[in-house]
């Protein structure tokens, strides 16, 4: 790729960036939240048509004219935002566009078998390919999606964020696959936060800094601390920074607690001022006991105690009032009505400090957005710019935002920093310490256990919809954790 | 608890058809009309009065699964049978009258599915103006009034002692089952049925994965305005006048036979045998409420009550799947 | 049949009166016409229109019920001439005569035909117009609906006469349709007058037409100034002619055409030998004589 | 591309306006009404005509920004009138027969809103079940007839010219302007405002963000309810009569203005001063076609072609946007 620009509107997302590739290669995008990076892979996939620049495939000038194009051409490509058609099976989903037939009619045979071997090839094949996708979790769907990429014979094939909700182990095959396809001769650009996986996947790597291009070349020849220089323009100090805090009574408790989804009753306690981790595999259900928790699921058996009051009924908006706040791991379908603007979405959960006699004061309001902007460093041009124009990273960072700004005083987070640059992780490692030296409880579920283990006070590990083991996080390692969640007994 | 599932397996292994045996039952139980209700004739009536209705629902039924609605077929249905009327009428043959009057309900199914795909525009509105355009057309050509058309073959079409009389059943009504059946087999097992779920659950996905969206939707229109111009063709034969202003806010019946039937507006799901059935409850309504000589305010309450009825009972069979 | 008489005697006979539509006032009186023969001829009387006003295809759905229902005979107001002839027919060969009343239809497979003379209304409402205006002027034929055969024929009638007799009588409109419900026929008419203030006479073909443009007119401050020919009686009609805001109603009899219909149907299956036609006459109404005991009658008429 | 953009800016700054101007534009141009077009007579039969649709579409404008519709609107305002007429019929006192009528609009939208909420049905079914049953019960109550009432100053309401003369306009086009005002106002600038948005835009977020759903909804309903009702009571007082068959169809024309003014059947837009420019736009195009004495097909015609066009203009204003 040569040359390639893209604005939208007044962003100029790309400005003038070259992209080589090389054959059976492994190259990382890697770029902070709204660098341009998807916008670039999105032009390789004729997603996007870029304002100017031309892409060169095996010498001969190439110009997508639409992603059946660009697939037909040999590129496969995963999207950072789930693209899975929610009503179809999991097999149609990962067949869709590609289905084989005989004379328009599905050969639901051959279908089938192939469906079968790109399951197995994740080892995924307990998700049944007759479900539907939109009784998927989040990760379940990551899944699919993957091996809606695998079952194609790619030349080139694009994974944006691969691993942004996958768990570790999940993470580990996709990578032995990748190292399969690469030596088969398969070309593959890889973009990803998580740049200890980068060093160990890619071969080269390129780093893009506000649409252009910074950096170019091995993977090797530079360090990671040169890396994150070279993506933000300063350096990072310190990952997980500790900022000591205090806990407290009991604000939260759940009694054998179980939701209408849930596997298993669980029965848990959270305190002031404690950061409490949940760990596990996909569909361990912690994102259903969350969700339990909120009031999203109704309660079938067991109870809640928020702040020494008990109930088993409840709504989300009586759970704001009770203090809670949640952070949904589905950010597309659930975390933010992306036809909205960013101050809106911000602000949803709270309007009472803008509200004076059912009226709203549009211009205290933008002025307190913006505020609340800067500090969680979102890449906007303007505050009414819908939600849906904001590159993943910064839509995250608006759910976020709007959770700092409800003043919650239980953090329920499912997933928070999914595709949040590093920098602007290690600032929310810094607030979840802030809050919880201000005397808040958070609940913190995370696939990624180097933040678990770097930032919570204790961390519970679930297995199959059961709560296996809860201990302080100095009594845990990644061995132990990964031990209890795979295989459901204390490590 | 328990009590609770059982029911739930009856309603479920009765499935789709719960609605269409409520209404049956219901009006099999009553002595006035008992005797005549189930019988042969009156099944046969039934059967010709929904031809239209369920030919419409064809069409409607892909176009509300690919996340799209026809607000014109009716007035397209109008048109179409206009059309043929005035082919018969200007000495045309009757097979040549009959290929011009599908042909038209196509040609606006193409204008729609062109329109949306091609301006981008919701198929809300473009359906809603050619609504008025498909019956001001219609209008036009009949000049106003009705056509009167020479008796031919056509109109035996929807007579209900078809001519060779081991047909049993009017040749409609046998057009109207195959075209069910080869539709119901296109939508499960052809790729081009798989295509409109899955425009119609997500239409980004759809791109993204390289079908064709613009023509899936042309053909998905086109297809339904044939439907339309076939059930214009047999509303001529059973009128056999051409008559523009017929089937008047048909439309909606159309639309909430699909619905009944299991259909979404927002698109993913709905399935013909689902909207054969919704036609079926609404024709078996209106004929039972009509055999009873209710006044028609009360059939309008009823027919109103029992669609809501019937797609609630559906919401309450799929939930306990949750 | 034979059968069929010994089970009418066993319990009353059953007759579907099917009218075109159930809300307009006229069939109103038609049905109180056949109320009052099912009364004294002891039959039960089914009364149903179409389930949308003046839906062809839905009035034919509704005679193929009846048929499935086997009432003893049918008295039908058919919508069309010749859409309804199938069903007719249909009817007659399952041994259920049918009276036809109203407007006409086509064959002969109907017992009796039982109705006003439609062209013949729209010839006295264009004479009562062409006397009024002297002869000269401009005027607006406001027609009511695409397809609708009985108010064709009247305006048809209007229209005949006016261009026959009253050369120097010019038509400002004489193709807008003013649709089946009051109000479209008020916006019609309203635009119309928006257009064409210094219009002279203005006739409607039907109930529903007529009281639209009459509100129009009382609107526009033009009620009175401006001869005004309307066709059927309801109670606001019968005040606009005290008022002298219509000059003249064309009468129909649809009391007598329902009474007519039921007993011509009744007379038939006891075995009697009827009229196959029987007019039931049209006249027109002003000021002057609508207070003749007659007249009064046809206004307002008796629908207990 | 400069062309084009400086294209873009005029049709930018005439904005929503663009429709109803070219509308106007037309028939001011046309020699044969130019002088009786723009005349202060005709404006105000154009406002008074408006009315009506204009209340109706308040209430369907925050119906369709909360991503549902309303098919019972029109059977909402014939109950209505019929209701008032009723009570006035029966000697009520007028202001409580204006009450009564509003109040039956409120209960049908109050009866769509808990059906919606509770039995969890989408909205098109419940109200197209609605459109039924309250049509039904108008001709019910009415005994299949028109009620007629003793004149009252209900029916001053919209008289165009009105007793007071210094109002100029009919007291019914100044609420239309003063609840249009309103209700611009509240969805633009309360809270409960942007929870409608928020519902329209994504419910599942809304759930979450503590907004109550159900509460939301069943007040839109309720509300755009009680606006139908106030269209019947108008719809009453312009034909002094109750009316039960009066406005079949007219929820399409309520939604096309909707639509028109850039409402979206998925939810999340849409505007009070958009939808009243809708609502002009038809008004102006019936009016205008009827004076050039078009014949009524060429009308449909027009209408149908001029919804699609104002539509797609809106689509070409917006897409330079992102
Ligand atoms: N459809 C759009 N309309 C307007 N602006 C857009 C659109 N899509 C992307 N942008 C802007 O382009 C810029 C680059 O976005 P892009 O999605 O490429 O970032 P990214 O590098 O993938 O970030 P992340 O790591 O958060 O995924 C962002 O500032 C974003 O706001
Ligand atoms: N592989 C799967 N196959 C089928 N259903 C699954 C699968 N994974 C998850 N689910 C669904 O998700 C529910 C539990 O997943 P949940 O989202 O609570 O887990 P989680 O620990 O948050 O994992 P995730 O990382 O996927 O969010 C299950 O009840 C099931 O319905
Ligand atoms: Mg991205
Ligand atoms: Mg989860």
């Amino acid at each position: 790729m040569e040359g390639v620009s893209k604005r939208f509107g007044a962003t100029c997302a790309l400005d003038n960036v070259d992209l080589e590739l090389q054959k059976g290669e492994v190259h990382a995008l890697l770029g902070e939240n709204g660098a341009g990076k998807s916008t670039l892979v999105k032009i390789l996939s004729g997603a996007v048509r870029p304002d100017s620049g031309t892409i060169f495939l095996e010498g001969y000038p190439f110009s997508p004219s639409s992603p059946l194009d660009s697939r037909k051409h040999g590129i496969s490509m995963i999207y950072q935002e789930l693209n899975l058609a929610p009503h179809l099976t999991v097999e149609e989903n990962i067949m869709l566009g590609r289905e084989m037939h005989r004379g328009g009619f599905i050969r639901q045979k051959e279908m089938r078998n192939k469906v079968r071997k790109a399951l197995e090839l994740i080892r995924h094949t307990e998700i049944s390919p007759d479900l539907q996708v939109k009784k998927l979790s989040v990760g379940a769907r990551q899944v699919v999606e993957i091996a809606r990429a695998l079952v194609e014979e790619a030349k080139i094939l694009v994974l944006d964020e691969p691993t942004s909700s996958l768990s570790q182990e999940d993470s580990e095959i996709l990578f032995q696959i990748i190292k399969r396809l690469k030596t088969q001769g398969v070309s593959i650009i890889y973009i990803s936060h998580f740049l200890e996986e980068v060093q160990k996947v890619a071969d080269r790597l390129t780093v893009l800094r506000d649409g252009k291009k910074i950096h170019s070349g091995n993977t090797i020849e530079v360090s990671l601390e040169d890396l994150i220089q070279m993506m933000v323009g300063r350096k990072l100090v310190d990952m997980f920074p500790k900022i000591p805090h205090e806990t407290g009574d009991v604000v939260l408790c759940l009694d054998g607690l179980k939701g209408k989804r849930m596997q298993a009753e669980v029965d848990l306690s959270l305190r002031h001022g404690e950061i409490l981790g949940l760990a596990g595999l996909i569909g361990a259900g912690r994102t259903e006991t969350l969700r339990t928790i909120f009031g999203l699921d109704a309660v079938e058996k067991g109870s809640l105690t928020v702040r020494k009051i008990r109930t088993s009924k409840g709504a989300p908006w009586t759970r704001i009032r009770q203090g809670m706040g949640f952070l949904s791991e589905d950010r597309q379908n659930e975390g933010l009505a992306s036809s909205l603007s960013t101050v809106d979405n911000l602000t949803l959960s709270n309007f009472s400090p803008y509200r004076s006699f059912g009226f709203l004061r549009l211009k205290k309001r933008r002025k307190a957005v913006r505020d609340y902007i800067k500090q969680v460093n979102i890449k906007v041009q303007d505050s009414n710019q819908p939600v849906f124009s904001l590159s993943g990273g910064n839509q995250q960072k608006v759910a976020l935002a709007r959770l700092l700004h409800q003043k919650a005083d239980i953090f329920l987070l499912d997933e928070p920093t999914r595709g949040i640059d590093v920098i602007s992780k290690s600032q929310i490692y810094e607030w979840m310490g802030q809050l919880a030296s201000n005397g808040k409880a958070i609940v913190f579920v995370s696939s990624y256990l180097p933040e678990l283990l770097g930032i919570c006070d204790k961390i519970a590990v679930f297995y199959r919809g059961r709560l296996v083991d809860m201990r302080p996080t100095c009594e845990w390692d990644a061995q132990s954790i990964m031990t209890a969640a795979t295989l459901g007994r204390p490590g | 608890m328990k009590e609770k599932s059982r029911i739930q397996t009856v309603i479920n292994w009765l499935g789709p058809f719960l609605g269409l045996i409520l209404v049956m039952v219901i009006f099999s139980s009553i002595p006035e009309v008992r005797d005549r209700f189930l019988r042969v004739p009156n099944l046969k009536s039934v059967a010709t009065q929904s031809v239209i209705v369920a030919l419409g629902a064809m069409g409607m039924t892909l176009i509300i699964i690919s996340g799209g609605i026809d607000l014109s077929a009716a007035s397209n249905i109008a048109l179409s049978s206009v059309i043929t009327a005035f082919a018969i009428n200007a000495g045309f043959p009757p097979l040549l009258a009959i290929f011009l009057g599908v042909i038209t309900g196509g040609l606006i199914g193409l204008a729609n599915g062109s329109l949306i795909t091609s301006l981008r525009l919701v198929p809300f509105i473009v359906t809603l103006g050619m609504l008025g355009i498909a019956r001001g057309i219609a209008k036009w050509t009949a000049g106003n009034q009705k056509i009167d058309a020479p008796l031919t073959w056509v109109n035996e079409l929807m007579a209900k002692s078809p001519r060779p009389s081991w047909l049993l059943m009017a040749p409609g009504v046998w057009m109207m089952i195959i075209f069910a059946v080869v539709m119901a087999v296109v939508l499960r097992y052809s790729v081009f049925g798989r295509h409109i779920f899955a425009i119609g659950s997500n239409e980004a996905t759809a791109r993204l994965c390289g079908i064709r969206i613009k023509r899936t939707k042309i053909i998905v229109y086109s297809l339904a305005g044939l439907f339309c111009g076939l059930g214009g063709v047999m509303e001529f034969s059973r009128l056999t006048v051409g008559d523009p202003t017929v089937a008047v806010g048909l439309e909606l019946d159309i639309i909430a036979a699909v619905v009944i039937g299991g259909g979404s507006l927002s698109g993913g799901s709905g399935s013909i045998l689902g909207s054969m059935i919704g036609v079926f409850i609404m024709s078996f309504l209106r004929n039972g409420c009509t055999m009873m000589g209710w006044p028609n305010y009360i059939q309008e309450i009823i027919i109103g009550a029992i669609i809501v009825v019937a797609v609630a009972l559906d919401q309450i069979r799929h939930r306990k799947n949750f | 049949s034979k059968e069929k008489g010994l089970s009418s005697q066993e319990s009353r006979l059953e007759i579907a009166v099917i009218p075109k539509g159930t809300t307009h006032e006229f069939w109103k009186s038609i049905h109180a016409g056949a109320a009052r023969a099912s009364k004294e001829l002891g039959v039960k009387v089914l009364w149903k229109g179409p389930q949308k006003e003046d839906d062809r295809a839905q009035q034919i759905t509704v005679v193929e019920d009846f048929i499935s229902r086997g009432v003893d005979g049918i008295v039908l107001a058919p919508l069309d001439d010749r859409a309804l002839w199938r069903p007719v027919r249909d009817a007659v060969q399952e041994n259920i005569p049918v009276v036809i009343i109203d407007s006409a239809l086509q064959g002969d497979d109907f017992v009796s035909f039982v109705a006003t003379d439609n062209y013949k209304g729209g010839e006295l409402a264009a004479g009562k117009i062409g006397e009024l205006l002297q002869g000269k002027g401009n005027i607006f034929l406001i027609r009511y609906q695409v397809g609708s055969a009985s108010t064709t024929k009247r305006e048809k009638g209007f229209l005949d006469v006016i261009q026959r007799e009253y050369p120097k009588i010019s038509l400002l409109v004489q193709d807008q349709h003013a649709g089946s419900t009051t109000e479209t026929a008020y916006q019609l008419a309203e635009n119309l007058l928006n257009r064409f203030p210094d219009v002279n006479g203005i006739f409607c073909p039907n109930e529903s037409s007529t009281f639209g443009t009459l509100r129009a007119l009382q609107e526009a401050g033009l009620a009175g100034k401006v001869i005004f020919i309307g066709f059927d009686s309801s109670p606001k009609l019968v005040q606009g002619l005290r008022d002298g805001h219509i000059h003249g109603l064309v009468l129909q009899d649809p009391v007598k055409m329902g009474y007519l219909g039921v007993r011509q149907l009744v007379l038939h299956l006891q075995g009697e030998k009827i009229d196959k036609r029987i007019d039931t006459g049209v006249c027109l109404i002003t000021r002057e004589n609508m207070d003749d005991p007659e007249m009064k009658s046809l206004l307002m008429p008796d629908l207990t």
